[in-house]
């Protein structure tokens, strides 16, 4: 427990952050792109066209990994959230609030791809299904989440009140996920992370998986990327950060 | 003094205080008598129209309604230090936000509720509907009390909020308006009920649990 | 009369700092204030009086240093020090649609009840006859007293008075003070800021210049 | 300083006070937006029962956007204690006001005139009635803001003024609802719509040469 | 410096008579003053020294009687009066969301230029360095200066003054009272309330208290 309390803190540290990520940065990128590409000539040519849809079901390579990214990097910012509120570590807030526009492009992505692909699937572009309904809210619940934090106007209340908001919002996500199973829905079941195993051909599963693992890369660079501007501009006046731009 | 008390001194205050208070322009059972009485108007008297629209018209008032007075919750006792002033209580803040949510309901919520089936017949809905309509209102209003404080304690304190609270709790929102409108036009077109009510119930339950603990902690994070 | 000694009233600010936009107002300042004694804060406009008072009674976290009630942090006893703590600050906390009688009984139950019944505390502050009146129609004194009259309803041991004088009429200003030294002669404490001269026959007074330093 | 300079520099304080106010809940864009978007998700999206709907729902959202936003032609003023200085100010107070409900108008109506036919247009207005939408509010909604400030002017010092500002103003509102939404309807169904423009602009004439002088001295009796 | 000597500075109240809610306030009271005369009115709180300067300068009628400008009642003349006085009240007509400079100039073309520009007259109370802030982020201290400002900004002849001093500092207090002693020297005339002791050192000063009589 201790050591995880020193492990936590050090992360926590500002000045590590900003060494290590830099470090990680380079690293991830490369696995980024190799990941990528193989999803998506994976995805797009070797993987068969679908018996029922044809090809429009390529759609899925993006709407179904965007879609888990929104919800994965919400579970992200409110595990930030807690650690802001009960420990007080400064670093969290800088990746809530970081990741909070990276996770409202992703389920706009996903709204987006799940409309282009209702249209032929269901013959409309929008119902009020609890699946979509509960994804648009994650949507604007994004929205409220940067637009709070852009109008508190003292730095420490603005990281706390977005923290509060942000677990506040953490009950649209099981809604969003178990939605299928609640209710009938026109959006279909889960498919692929299920306890008994996906049902779903590997060559569509492997280069789904890809997908997501490079989104999720994707996800963790630019938000370091703007982790990191943050927090030279959070410390400015600090002795670490005068003695980088000085070094420099 | 126990918390049972303080809870009922300050819930009779509140009370009291939107009996005496002045100018309420956003008086929410005006508001709602308005907008319904207005739609006709507006719209032009068919009645198949109307009956048609009735569930709609009703719920998109209550939710109206609600959000315009949101700011009651806790802007006037902001503003003149009466916030502070429970915050330095040595009772439980929570309890306390509480005790303001249940006036705001009875203040905005259970009068709809009363005139809610006298507009509902004036649009020509099916009387087969009505037990519904109340049913819906009832399980639905406290919901969007209770989440609206948790939006009003965020952006109390800011001098800038502009439309950021319609923007937090407007979301929240349109899921309780859905379930409470599917509901009543399920019941005019006599089909089962029961669904949406569940889910306008278990919101209602996750409101109760959850609003009041974290409109407490919006609120110290806003004053300080 | 409660009885006050019965727990050890000390409050202690051990070197706060606190900048509002970037103006640093205040650095590693500490201050402290016990049973029977008064802390006077005094400093030009804007040197940060009013900030200090509420950082002290918790409304506001310092940006450094911390706050002790008894020796604990007062975020880790909250209850207790709200429990004997009463703060009157520029905003007085007053409704202006209810009577004098509605708001100090609302405020009585917020902090628990004290040596005077409400309407023992308005005829203290020479109110009587004016409690069925609503706060609106008093005028500008009557309103302060009205609001300072809430320190009698509870049995606070700390008092944390943000300008108390402010629209008092002298006897108003003698009576707020006699009610002080009332209250530290019975080992309470009092942290205050006033641009008037303070006159305090008990308890030992402490001084803070915000201006200086 | 001349009598037009003042009026300017009022004029550009409101409007700057407008751009910084706080939870601006009651702010008449979002508003207008708000009930217009929650109108389909309440009453289910039938496309032909919405064009129906739609030149009612418009006027209505309007009105409605125009009386919740007039407590604060004066209300603000009232508060601290600006409205007594312009009562001791050495400019005439018609003026003043005149000033202040341009504002007032700027700030409400101009805005929904401008997205207005985008929000027709989602509830399928036919866009052969768009031109006579614009014209309608653009004469309608003057009238709302000027009438709106007398009812506003009578009861701004009132303690309990509870509903009767609605009560004054709403009557007076009812016939520019009625005039504009069968304006929007007769272009819509291809009639003619000059009858009711005309009316329109009547009552535009008739509450600009008016209102500002009855609203003035409702002011002073207010006051004193 | 505009010459103020081109009109008589005369107000005069001929028994005027004032009841609130049933209680009498006063009745036939008669005050004047004239160029170069400070009138104080002191009284214990609520004696209606608030009322009568409401009375004077024309925001209420009194229930009897009547206040007279240059020998004409008040409301024949009011525009002529309401360019030749300036009032600053407990309310003090700031907008919060407005900078003190936003305040002050809107202020200013309600009442005609004066003497100091409008950055002049925030730099004379000592706001020099905040002209930019939202008077809500002001100090108690400063949002009273940024209200007082508006006195040199207009060249009124008549100041009317509800408890000026009301959370000045000492220094502040110092510097509205020599603006006092100026406008006074300059034949202005002047009608304030005020709890404290005023040190004027210009002009003829009157006190008239209602809590006598
Ligand atoms: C705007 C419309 C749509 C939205 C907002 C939407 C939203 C979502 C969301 C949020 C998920 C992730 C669920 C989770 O992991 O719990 C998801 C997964 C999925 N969606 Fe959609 N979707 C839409 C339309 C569609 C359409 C038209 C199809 C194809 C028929 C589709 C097929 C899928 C599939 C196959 C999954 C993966 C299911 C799993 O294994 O969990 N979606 N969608
Ligand atoms: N809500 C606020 N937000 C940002 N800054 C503020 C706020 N309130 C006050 N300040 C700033 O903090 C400084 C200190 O203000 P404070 O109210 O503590 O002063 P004070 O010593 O109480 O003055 P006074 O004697 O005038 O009451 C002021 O310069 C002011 O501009
Ligand atoms: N708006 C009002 N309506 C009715 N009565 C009022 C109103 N304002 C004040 N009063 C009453 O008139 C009396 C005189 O009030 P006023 O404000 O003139 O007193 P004051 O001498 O200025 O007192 P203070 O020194 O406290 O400012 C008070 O007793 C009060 O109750
Ligand atoms: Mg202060
Ligand atoms: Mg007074």
């Amino acid at each position: 427990m201790n050591s995880f309390m020193k492990w936590f803190h050090k992360w926590g540290s500002p000045p590590w952050f900003y060494r290590v990520s830099g470090k990680m940065l380079p690293w991830l990128t490369g696995l980024f792109v190799i990941t990528l590409v193989y999803g998506l000539y994976a995805g797009l040519v070797l993987a068969p066209a679908d018996y029922q849809q044809g090809d429009s079901f390529r759609i899925i390579y993006v709407h179904v990994p965007a879609a888990w990214m929104g919800m994965f990097i919400y579970m992200v910012m409110a595990a930030a959230a807690v650690v802001h509120l009960v420990w007080r570590i400064k670093i969290a807030d800088v990746v809530l609030i970081s990741s909070a526009p990276i996770g409202a492009a992703f389920a706009f992505i996903a709204l987006v791809t799940g409309s282009l692909w209702g249209k032929p699937m269901w013959g409309t572009w929008w119902t009020w299904d609890a699946r979509l309904t509960s994804e648009l809210l994650l949507l604007f619940i994004y929205l409220g989440i940067i637009a709070l934090h852009s109008a508190v106007e003292d730095r420490q209340s603005a990281g706390r009140a977005t923290a509060v908001l942000t677990l506040v919002g953490v009950v649209n996500i099981p809604i969003i996920h178990y939605s299928v199973v609640w209710w009938d829905t026109l959006h279909q079941g889960t498919t692929v992370m299920r306890l008994d195993g996906p049902a779903i051909a590997p060559q569509m599963l492997w280069p789904l998986l890809s997908m997501a693992i490079a989104f999720k890369l994707y996800y963790v660079i630019v938000m370091m990327l703007s982790a990191r501007g943050e927090i030279l501009a959070r410390e400015t006046k600090s002795r670490w950060v005068r003695e980088l731009v000085g070094g420099e | 003094m126990s918390v049972w008390q303080a809870f009922i001194e300050l819930l009779k205050r509140d009370l009291r205080l939107a009996m005496r208070r002045r100018a309420e322009i956003a008086n929410p059972l005006l508001f709602f008598v308005m907008v319904i009485v207005l739609f006709p108007l507006g719209v032009g008297a068919e009645p198949n129209l109307l009956e048609r629209m009735s569930a709609g018209v009703v719920w998109v008032a209550a939710l109206l309604a609600a959000l315009l007075t949101l700011d009651s919750i806790f802007r006037s006792d902001f503003e003149d230090g009466t916030l502070e002033q429970l915050l330095l209580s040595a009772q439980p803040l929570s309890v306390m936000v509480l005790a303001k949510v249940v006036a705001h309901w009875l203040v905005t919520g259970l009068p709809l509720l009363l005139v809610a089936p006298l507009l509902a017949m004036l649009l020509g809905m099916k009387s087969a509907a009505m037990g519904t309509l109340m049913l819906s209102l009832l399980l639905g209003t406290p919901v969007l009390s209770l989440i609206g404080a948790i939006g009003v304690a965020l952006t109390v304190g800011l001098r800038r909020a502009g439309v950021i609270l319609s923007l937090l709790v407007l979301p929240l929102y349109v899921p309780v308006l859905i379930f409470g409108a599917a509901a009543v036009d399920a019941a005019a077109s006599g089909l089962p009920v029961a669904g949406q009510l569940y889910i306008l119930a278990a919101f209602l339950a996750m409101a109760l649990s959850l609003a009041p603990v974290a409109a407490a902690s919006a609120l110290r994070i806003s004053l300080s | 009369m409660t009885d006050l000694a019965n727990s050890t009233v000390h409050l202690q600010a051990d070197s706060v700092e606190c900048s509002r936009d970037d103006r640093l107002l205040f650095e590693n300042l500490s201050v402290e204030v016990s049973g029977g004694e008064a802390l006077i804060l005094e400093g030009r406009n804007g040197t940060g009086k009013t900030t200090l008072l509420r950082i002290l009674c918790g409304l506001r976290r310092p940006d450094e240093g911390e706050v002790r009630w008894g020796g604990v942090p007062i975020e880790e006893c909250a209850v207790d020090f709200h429990r004997h703590m009463v703060y009157v600050g520029h905003l007085d906390g007053i409704k202006r649609e209810l009577t004098a009688l509605e708001n100090l009984r609302v405020l009585q139950t917020l902090s628990g009840r004290g040596r005077y019944s409400v309407e023992e505390a308005l005829e203290a502050v020479k109110l009587g006859g004016f409690e069925d009146i609503p706060v609106h129609f008093l005028s500008a004194g009557q309103k302060r007293r009205a609001a300072l009259a809430r320190l009698l309803v509870t049995d606070a041991r700390l008092w944390v008075l943000d300008e108390p004088f402010t629209s008092l009429d002298v006897h108003g200003i003698e009576l707020v003070e006699s009610l002080m030294d009332a209250h530290l002669s019975a080992a309470g404490a009092l942290v205050m800021t006033s641009h008037h001269q303070v006159h305090l026959s008990a308890g030992v007074i402490k001084r803070l210049n915000l201006s200086e330093g």
